[in-house]
Order: C-alpha cells, then structure tokens, then sequence
C-alpha cells in the first residue's frame, strides 16, 4: 500500500523552506549547504554500476529495500550544487514505497523555481538520476 | 473556387510575393525546387539569432539552455506532426539528400553485400539514386529499377516481380518532383515488407503537401527538406525506427555524437538521436523548420492539398487547350506540380521568355534524368504550386505561354 | 587600452548583448563555443529569405540567377579572406566537423590502408579525432598522437619521431579550442611534407581569430564553422587543394554533384566544389556566411586579434591572483580562450553560480576528452573572447568567481 | 598582327542593332530571328567532342583555321535563344584573329543587357561557350 500523502508532504516541506529565500544565491547557498551535509557515498559503492550516465558532473546512486519494502536511496557526486540537489531527492524519495516512487509527481523543483536543473537537456544529470530513481521503484514494486 | 482557403491572406505573409521580376509581379511556380518563407519563419530564425543563440547541449548557462530547449521543441514538433513513435526517431540532417547519405553511408554499408539487391523506382530524384550507386560500386549490391506506365505510376506487377528477388532495400519517393505522382506509400511498404524488405522514402515532396503519418506508412526510414517545407535552407530531417537506429553503426564522426572519447580504449558512442548529429547542429534552422510546420498546421496541410489539386486540375485543364503542348505526369493522384513541353520547343527557351514576363517555372530534367531519358526527352518546363499560389498564377503562367510559343514558332 | 578599437561601437551592432540573464547584463564569455551575430549578418539572412530566396543553379529564372550569383559571391568571399588558389577550392558544408567527415570520407578512404599511419595532437577536438577513429576501424590504419607540453604546447621532438613513421596524414587545429594555443600551421604543415604526408588543417578557433593564409600555410585540407566566425548555423567550408579536390572521389551523392546520372551507362560526377556539394546547399547560411567576413574585415582581424590579446593577457593577471586558480594552456602564443580549475571545486558548480550572475561561461570537456584525461582533471571552466568583449567583462568574471568560489568553499 | 578593331566594330554594330528596340520581348524577338538565320551545323559535326559541357540547352562549337590564319566558327544549339545568342558571338569573334580572340573584351552581352546570360551560374552553356572560343583563340595563336 502506497502512502503517496508522504511524499506530497515531504516536498511541500522543501517549497516552504525555500520561500524563506528572498534571491538566488541564497537558494544555492542552501542547496550548497544541504550537498555539504549529505552523506557521501562510499567510495566502494561509487562503482561503474551505479554511475548516472550523460553527466557532466557524476552522479552515484544506489538503492536498497528495507524491512518494511520501503526504498532507501543513497547518492553522490562530485560537484557540490548537483549534490545539494541530489540530497533534495534523496530526502523527498528516499524511504517510500516503490510505487509511489513510480508514480510520484515531482513538482519541487518547479515550485521553488530549479526545475531548469531538472530539463532533460541539462548536463548535470539530474533528470537522468530521477529518471533511474523512479525506475527502482518500478523494478521494486514488480517484484513485491 | 475553393471555398474557404484565403489565399490572399496567406500571401500576405510571404514578403517576396511582393516582389516584381522584370517589371512583372512575381508569379512563383517553382516551390517543388524550394518554397518560399512565411514571416513566421523568417522572424524566428531572426529572433533566435538576435536574442538566444548559444551553442547548445553540455551547456550550463542560461542561453545555452533556452537554446537547447528551443531545438529540442522543435524536434518534439516534428516528431507530433509526422506522427515518429519518439523524438529519437527525429535525426537532424542538412536536407533530404544528406539524409538518404546517411542511410545508405551507416544502414547500407553495414547490412548491404555484392549479393544484395536494392530496388528504386525510375521515378526517382538523383538524390536517391547516386548515393545508392555510389556505395553499390564499393560493395557490388545490385540496382534494379521498378518501371512505370507512360502516366508516370508505378507498374505494381513489375514492383512485385523485382521483390521476388528478395531484395534488402526498397527506396521509392513519395511523391515525384518532375510527375507530381502521388505513390501509396503505405501499400509499397506493405509489399515490400512481405517480402522482407527494409523500405526508405524520399519524403521531399511529400512533407509539404500532405499530412504524413510514419508509423500509418510503416516504412523504415523517411526524409525531407525544410527549405520544401517553407522551412530555412540548410536543414532536414531523417526519420528512422528507433531498434534500427539503435543498430545502426555511426556516420559522421566529432561532438555531441559521442560517449567517450579516448585514444586509449575504445570511443564509445551516444544514444540516438545524436549518434548521428555530429558536430554544431543548424539550431537556428531547426527552430525556424519548427515554425515553418507549426505554419502549415495552421493553415491545415489538407487544406493546403485540397487547394494545391484545385490549381493543378485548372492548371491541367487550361494547358492542355494549347496547341502541341503536352503533360508529362497525368496519374488520378498527383500533386502540385504540371511538367510540360510543347511540340518543336526548346523547354529552356519557354523558361526564357516567362521569366521575361516575372514567370518563375523551371526547365530540365529536374534531377531525374533516367526518366527523362526514358520519356525520349531532353527536360521538361515544369511549373509547381505551393500553398500561396492563385488561378491567377495558372492564368499569367497560360497568357505568358501562349505569348513566347508565339514568338518562338 | 587598446587605443583605436571601439568596443562600444562593436557591441552595439550585436543585439544579444543587449539582453539580462537572471536579472543581470549577459557577460558572454563563450564565444568558441560559438560566437554571437553582429545586425548585418542577421538582416543579410532575412533579407534574402524575405527577396530573393530561390533554389540555385541550373534555374533560368531570375531569382534563381540572383540567388545563384549571391551564393557564388559567397564563395568568393570566403576564398579572397583565406586566399585560396580558386573559388573551386573551396566547398561549403554543414560545418568544420562536416568538412573533417568529408576529407575523412573521401581523401581517407581512398587512400588510407590498413599499413598507413595518422598523426594528431593530443589537443584536438573531438570532431577531428573521431571521423579517423571510425574510418580506422574500417580500414584499419594505425593512429598516433603527437605529444604536448603541460603548457599546451606541441612537442616538436615528438613530432619529429613521429613524422619518422612515414605518416601519409597529418591532423592538427591551428588553435586549440580548450587551451587556446596557436599552432605554428606553416612550419607544422611544411615538417609533415617534408615527412612525405598530406596535412588536414582544423581551423575552427583560428579562422574568427586572425586573418589566415592558406597559400602561404600551405596545407592540404582546412575547415572551418561559420558559426564560430559571426555567421549562421549549418554553413562552413573545406578548402582542398585543387589537383586533390579533382581526384578525390564523391562523398555524398544526389543533385548537383553530378554530370550525367544513368540506370544504364555509368553516372559521371560534376568537377569540384560541385562534386562535393550534393543536393540543395545552405543558400542562406553561405551568403550570411559571407556577409560575416566581411563584417571581420570591416572590423580588421588583426585588430580583433589584438584586442583579444590585452583580454586574454589581462584575464590571466586577473585570475591568477584568486587562490588556488590554475589555469591549463599558457603557451606565449595563444588566443582568447581561458580555461582554469580552482582547487577543490568542481567546474560546473562554479558555471551554474556564473550563470546565475549573468556570465556565460562554458564548463566541461569542451569535446577534447582525451586531453582532460591527460591532465588527469573532468574538465575546465572556459572564458573565450570574442570581438566584442571588454575589460568589464573580464572584471565581471573575477567578481563573480570571488563570490562564487566564498559560497562553495 | 591583330585587329582588335574588326571585334570592336563588329560589338558596335550589335550595340546599335538593339539600341533601337524598345523592350525586352523586342531583343528577344531579334535574337530568336538570329538563331532562325544561323546556318545549322552539319549532324556530323554535332559529335560528343563538340558539345560543350554544363549546358540545360546544348551547344556545339567547332573551329577552323582558314588559309588567311583567321579562326572561324561555326556553332549550333537545340534551344533557340541560345542559338540565337550563339549566333552573336560567332557575328563577332569568327573571321578574327587567334590573338584578338584570346584577348578580346566582350562587352556587347552587358552593353545591350544580356549579360545574365554569360554569367557562368547560368546553365545556358553560353559562358562555357565563350571560354571555348577564346582557347581556340590561344591555341590556334601558339600553332603559328
Ligand atoms: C577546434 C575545433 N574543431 C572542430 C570543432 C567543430 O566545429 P562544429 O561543431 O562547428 O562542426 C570545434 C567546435 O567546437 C572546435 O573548437
Ligand atoms: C523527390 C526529391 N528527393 C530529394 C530531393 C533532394 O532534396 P534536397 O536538395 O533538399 O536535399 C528533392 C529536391 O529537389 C526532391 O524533389
């Protein structure tokens, strides 16, 4: 069973810490901050395996169902505001349940006014690492 | 005569119709050579160039993304318009030409062998004939023509005893620039897939007169020109299935096509579309070719058809009360384009004398010499509608006729 | 500091520059990717699409003729400004990696075999590494790369040894679009032929940065892009050498390359540039293409070339006082292309922050994957320079990486 | 020795012909009228090695020295108005001198306002034409 109000209820909580933000550096130095505070990937998972392909920066991600069938997602990479990013996902996504992680809506990024980082056009692999979130939830819930 | 197209306004949008020739107004019979540009076109490409032109991909700066995103949509519109299964399946070239080179330099070179078997119509445009003749001189396949009837159709008894020879690759254009036929392209696929043969169009004349559905048609690859399409020059585009692209081996080398790059461990190459898109893209053209088929969904390509039969039955009908004149091109389903000679003259003298009297029509064998050596004939004067000609044009073109056969007999 | 060059004058015939990105005045500082359009360039587009667009040779008509003539003046222009032999010499084509793509084509697979060997620079772009990768292999040819000096400079011992293996081609840029080197093309070129090989020039950072002499190069093969130099999209040239250009074989196939095409006898091919120019070309983008140098001479290249010297020098004491900023490619002779890293911080981070102030820079591998590799870094941030850069703009740029650099530290 | 002036003169009386015709279906009506009068040339002159190359009408041109060591040339086309433009160019150049041929200026096409017609875009053949004659000007000047 889905729970997609957790996730509706995780991202709204991102879009009203970021209204606290009158301009876009200081967006980007929270992002900035968050990628600061994200746990690096070990460097043994940062493997060929897990790296998201068309990148300018790297992304690492890997992903693991817990007891409770929830996904738990782990990621990286080697710059800075992509990984202040790739945080952001983790936290929305990171803990759910597979089909809601199929399923779900990201409208974030939009809303607080990034949603350029997530056009499939840009280089920093994002909508590539969303992409390869959401098909995990998709291999996870099949295999339920 | 045909209700509510409104000719005069779509004029209107094209600046060069205003335009006078040697002191006539122009009355431009050549769109199957290249169409003119609505302003819709023309300002695009302007506006991109004077406010959002960036090189695109890889970029992280603001211009280059709205730039991207700008290329990106207008492969999306062609995708939506030409009915392609996926933007991937939507490969930027520099025309038609390019596009069948590419089919035959990467698809024919790696599945075609001396016991190959290609087939082509006799209908067909040099650009869909030399590339094939060029790679068939390396490889030694074999060409085999599939004749038509004195109409200018294609003669399916002979189309279905020359896919008894079971061959790899049929290529027939859609609609032929000198005749104006109107082939059944999804029927031609249909038997050539039976036999188990890979089908390419040459769409050039096709995309701008009618609706194109690829995956109705069903063939494996599709081309076409922009500049045919009321598009800039300079752009075009390959349509291919996706598991075909996805096989194929790459053609051009340089940016954008690659994974990675190394002088020590095998390059690796990108997904496609850009496999096969090397180097700087034509942006600024592939914007404007997005603008251009938004142009003709708004005026509706069925409307511009119904419009364009409209003046060749008239053209027909009017030409064929001169005397000596005869119409290479008389199948039911033809488009707009009437090619014509008169008894004992020169069809470049014709050419001569309407271009006096601001007539554009062309003369030649407009690339298809095998069948203009097939008809016995040195060229033919063609004249070739678009959506903003009028019977007017028709009438100029029948008056300025009648005038030069006078001088010239 | 420069004295007579008036930059002011120079920005204002560019609209671009008159735009805000992210609420600031774009410092556009990624000119190698490609360069913005002066009004002229842009209006010669429009202006022939909205008079006197028409397809090209072979059309009696008179927008035919004119176009005609326009385009062929194009190539003249291109062939005064570079000083080609004759106008045949030069061919358009989709771009520098399209012209790379063609010499590959047709000059390497005629006369590359599997004991032949090519050389290239550790410095090249993509575009000119991987045409030779996918033809070798085909072919099976062996490549060698010429080794560079941390101060991205050609080795010339190297070279030298390599030159001993009897290369048959020779590749190199004139000027390194990643380190902005300027190789020295005359005594590279005359070294190799000396050796006994043919010398295939890649001139795309060269040609809007300096006036260049092919005769007195006195290279085999040279291209270049359009859009690097001011003009459109789609639209660049080959310069071959004639006797060469006469016995390559085709490339591509279709119209106009072509002197008779037959079903029965063999089909002949037309004499250069045409044999190499299939099907309709870029009509438009070769005339802009035109307009855009003359729009470099009314300006002077030696002139842009000086005042992107006092940029670069300028930009190099600049950034050099920011701690921990390195900066790869610092050969005496260089262009106006500044690449640099700052320790601990990885190159997008600092393009997107750029960005958001309003400067354009590139970041990445900047197609040139094998010589990051060779400096063991993913990449660099790139300023490069145009004609219409300033001294603010380099100011800009350290303010902003200043305030960057504090952010993600 | 030359005659530069026999071309000359021969260009001035053509200028003065179609000075007196008001438009330009009037010239085209003379030039056919030309192209009518030209004396066609023999089928079997009419070979591969005559015709000259690039041409949408084609054009056949051959050459002879007569006993006086003047060129002259006789010239054909399928298309009337080529034929009839050909035919002015055989009026001035046959009959000359090698060296005139080789050096002569032929201004009368623009004079009269004909000269897109010898511009080398055009596919009329009649540019290629002229380059012919004037390299059988120069070869036949080198012979003697
Ligand atoms: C040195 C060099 N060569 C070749 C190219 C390829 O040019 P284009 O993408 O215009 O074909 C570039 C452009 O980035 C370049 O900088
Ligand atoms: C049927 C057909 N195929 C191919 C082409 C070649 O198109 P392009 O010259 O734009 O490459 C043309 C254009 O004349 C055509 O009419």
């Amino acid at each position: 069973m889905g729970n997609m109000k957790l996730l509706e209820a995780r991202q709204n909580e991102i879009i009203e810490e970021f209204s606290m933000f009158g301009d876009w550096m200081e967006k980007y130095e929270h992002i900035i901050e968050m990628g600061k505070e994200l746990n690096p990937l070990a460097e043994s998972d940062k493997t060929e395996d897990n790296l998201i392909r068309g990148c300018q920066s790297r992304v690492w991600l890997s992903a693991q169902k817990d007891e409770e069938g929830d996904v738990v997602f782990s990621a990286d990479s080697d710059a800075i505001i992509t990984k202040g990013l790739v945080a952001l996902m983790v936290r929305v996504l990171s803990g759910a349940k597979p089909e809601d992680i199929a399923n779900v809506d990201l409208h974030f990024l939009a809303d607080i006014g990034l949603n350029t980082h997530l056009s499939p056009t840009r280089s920093n692999g994002l909508a590539s690492m969303v992409k390869q979130m959401k098909m995990y939830g998709l291999v996870f819930s099949a295999r339920s | 005569m045909d209700g509510n197209y409104d000719v005069a306004a779509i004029r209107r949008e094209f600046p060069i119709l205003e335009r006078k020739v040697n002191g006539f107004p122009l009355v431009y019979l050549d769109s199957a050579a290249s169409a003119q540009k609505p302003r819709t076109v023309i300002e695009t490409q302007r506006e991109y160039l004077s406010h959002f032109h960036s090189n695109i991909h890889r970029g992280v700066h603001t211009l280059a993304t709205q730039a991207t995103e700008a290329f990106e949509g207008a492969r999306e519109t062609i995708k939506a318009h030409f009915n392609a299964a996926e933007n991937a399946e939507i490969i930027f070239t520099a025309g038609a030409t390019d596009g069948i080179n590419l089919v035959a330099g990467t698809w024919g070179r790696a599945n075609l062998t001396a016991s190959s078997t290609v087939l082509m119509t006799r209908l067909e445009h040099h650009s869909n004939i030399v590339p094939w003749q060029i790679l068939a001189s390396e490889i030694g396949f074999k060409i085999e023509v599939i004749e038509i009837f004195p109409e200018g159709t294609i003669d399916l008894e002979d189309y279905n005893a020359k896919l008894a020879l079971a061959p790899s690759l049929v290529c027939f254009s859609h609609v032929s620039n000198t005749l104006g036929t109107i082939n059944d392209a999804k029927q031609l696929t249909s038997l050539a897939h039976d036999a188990g043969a890979m089908v390419m169009v040459d769409g050039a004349q096709a995309a701008p007169h009618m609706n194109v559905d690829l995956q109705d048609i069903n063939c494996d690859f599709y081309v076409a020109s922009g500049h045919k399409m009321y598009g800039p020059t300079g752009i075009g585009f390959l349509y291919g299935k996706r598991a075909l692209l996805d096989a194929m081996p790459p053609w051009r080398g340089g940016g954008e096509m690659i994974s990675s790059v190394s002088f020590d461990v095998p390059t690796t190459f990108n997904v496609p579309p850009y496999k096969f898109e090397a180097g700087t893209p034509h942006i600024s053209g592939a914007i404007a070719l997005g603008a251009a088929i938004k142009w003709m969904e708004s005026v509706g390509l069925d409307n511009i058809a119904a419009h364009e039969l409209a003046l060749t039955k008239y053209a027909h009908e009017k030409l064929l009360q001169i005397e000596g004149l005869r119409i290479y091109g008389t199948a039911e389903h033809k488009a707009g384009v009437v090619s014509f000679l008169v008894e004992g003259i020169h069809p470049s003298d014709l050419g001569t004398l309407l271009d006096q009297l601001g007539i554009a029509v062309r003369t030649g064998h407009h690339c298809t010499e095998p069948l203009m050596d097939w008809y016995k004939i040195p060229g033919t004067v063609r004249a070739s509608f678009g959506a903003y000609n009028t019977f007017d044009d028709v009438d100029a073109l029948v008056a300025a006729l009648e005038r030069a056969i006078k001088m010239l007999k």
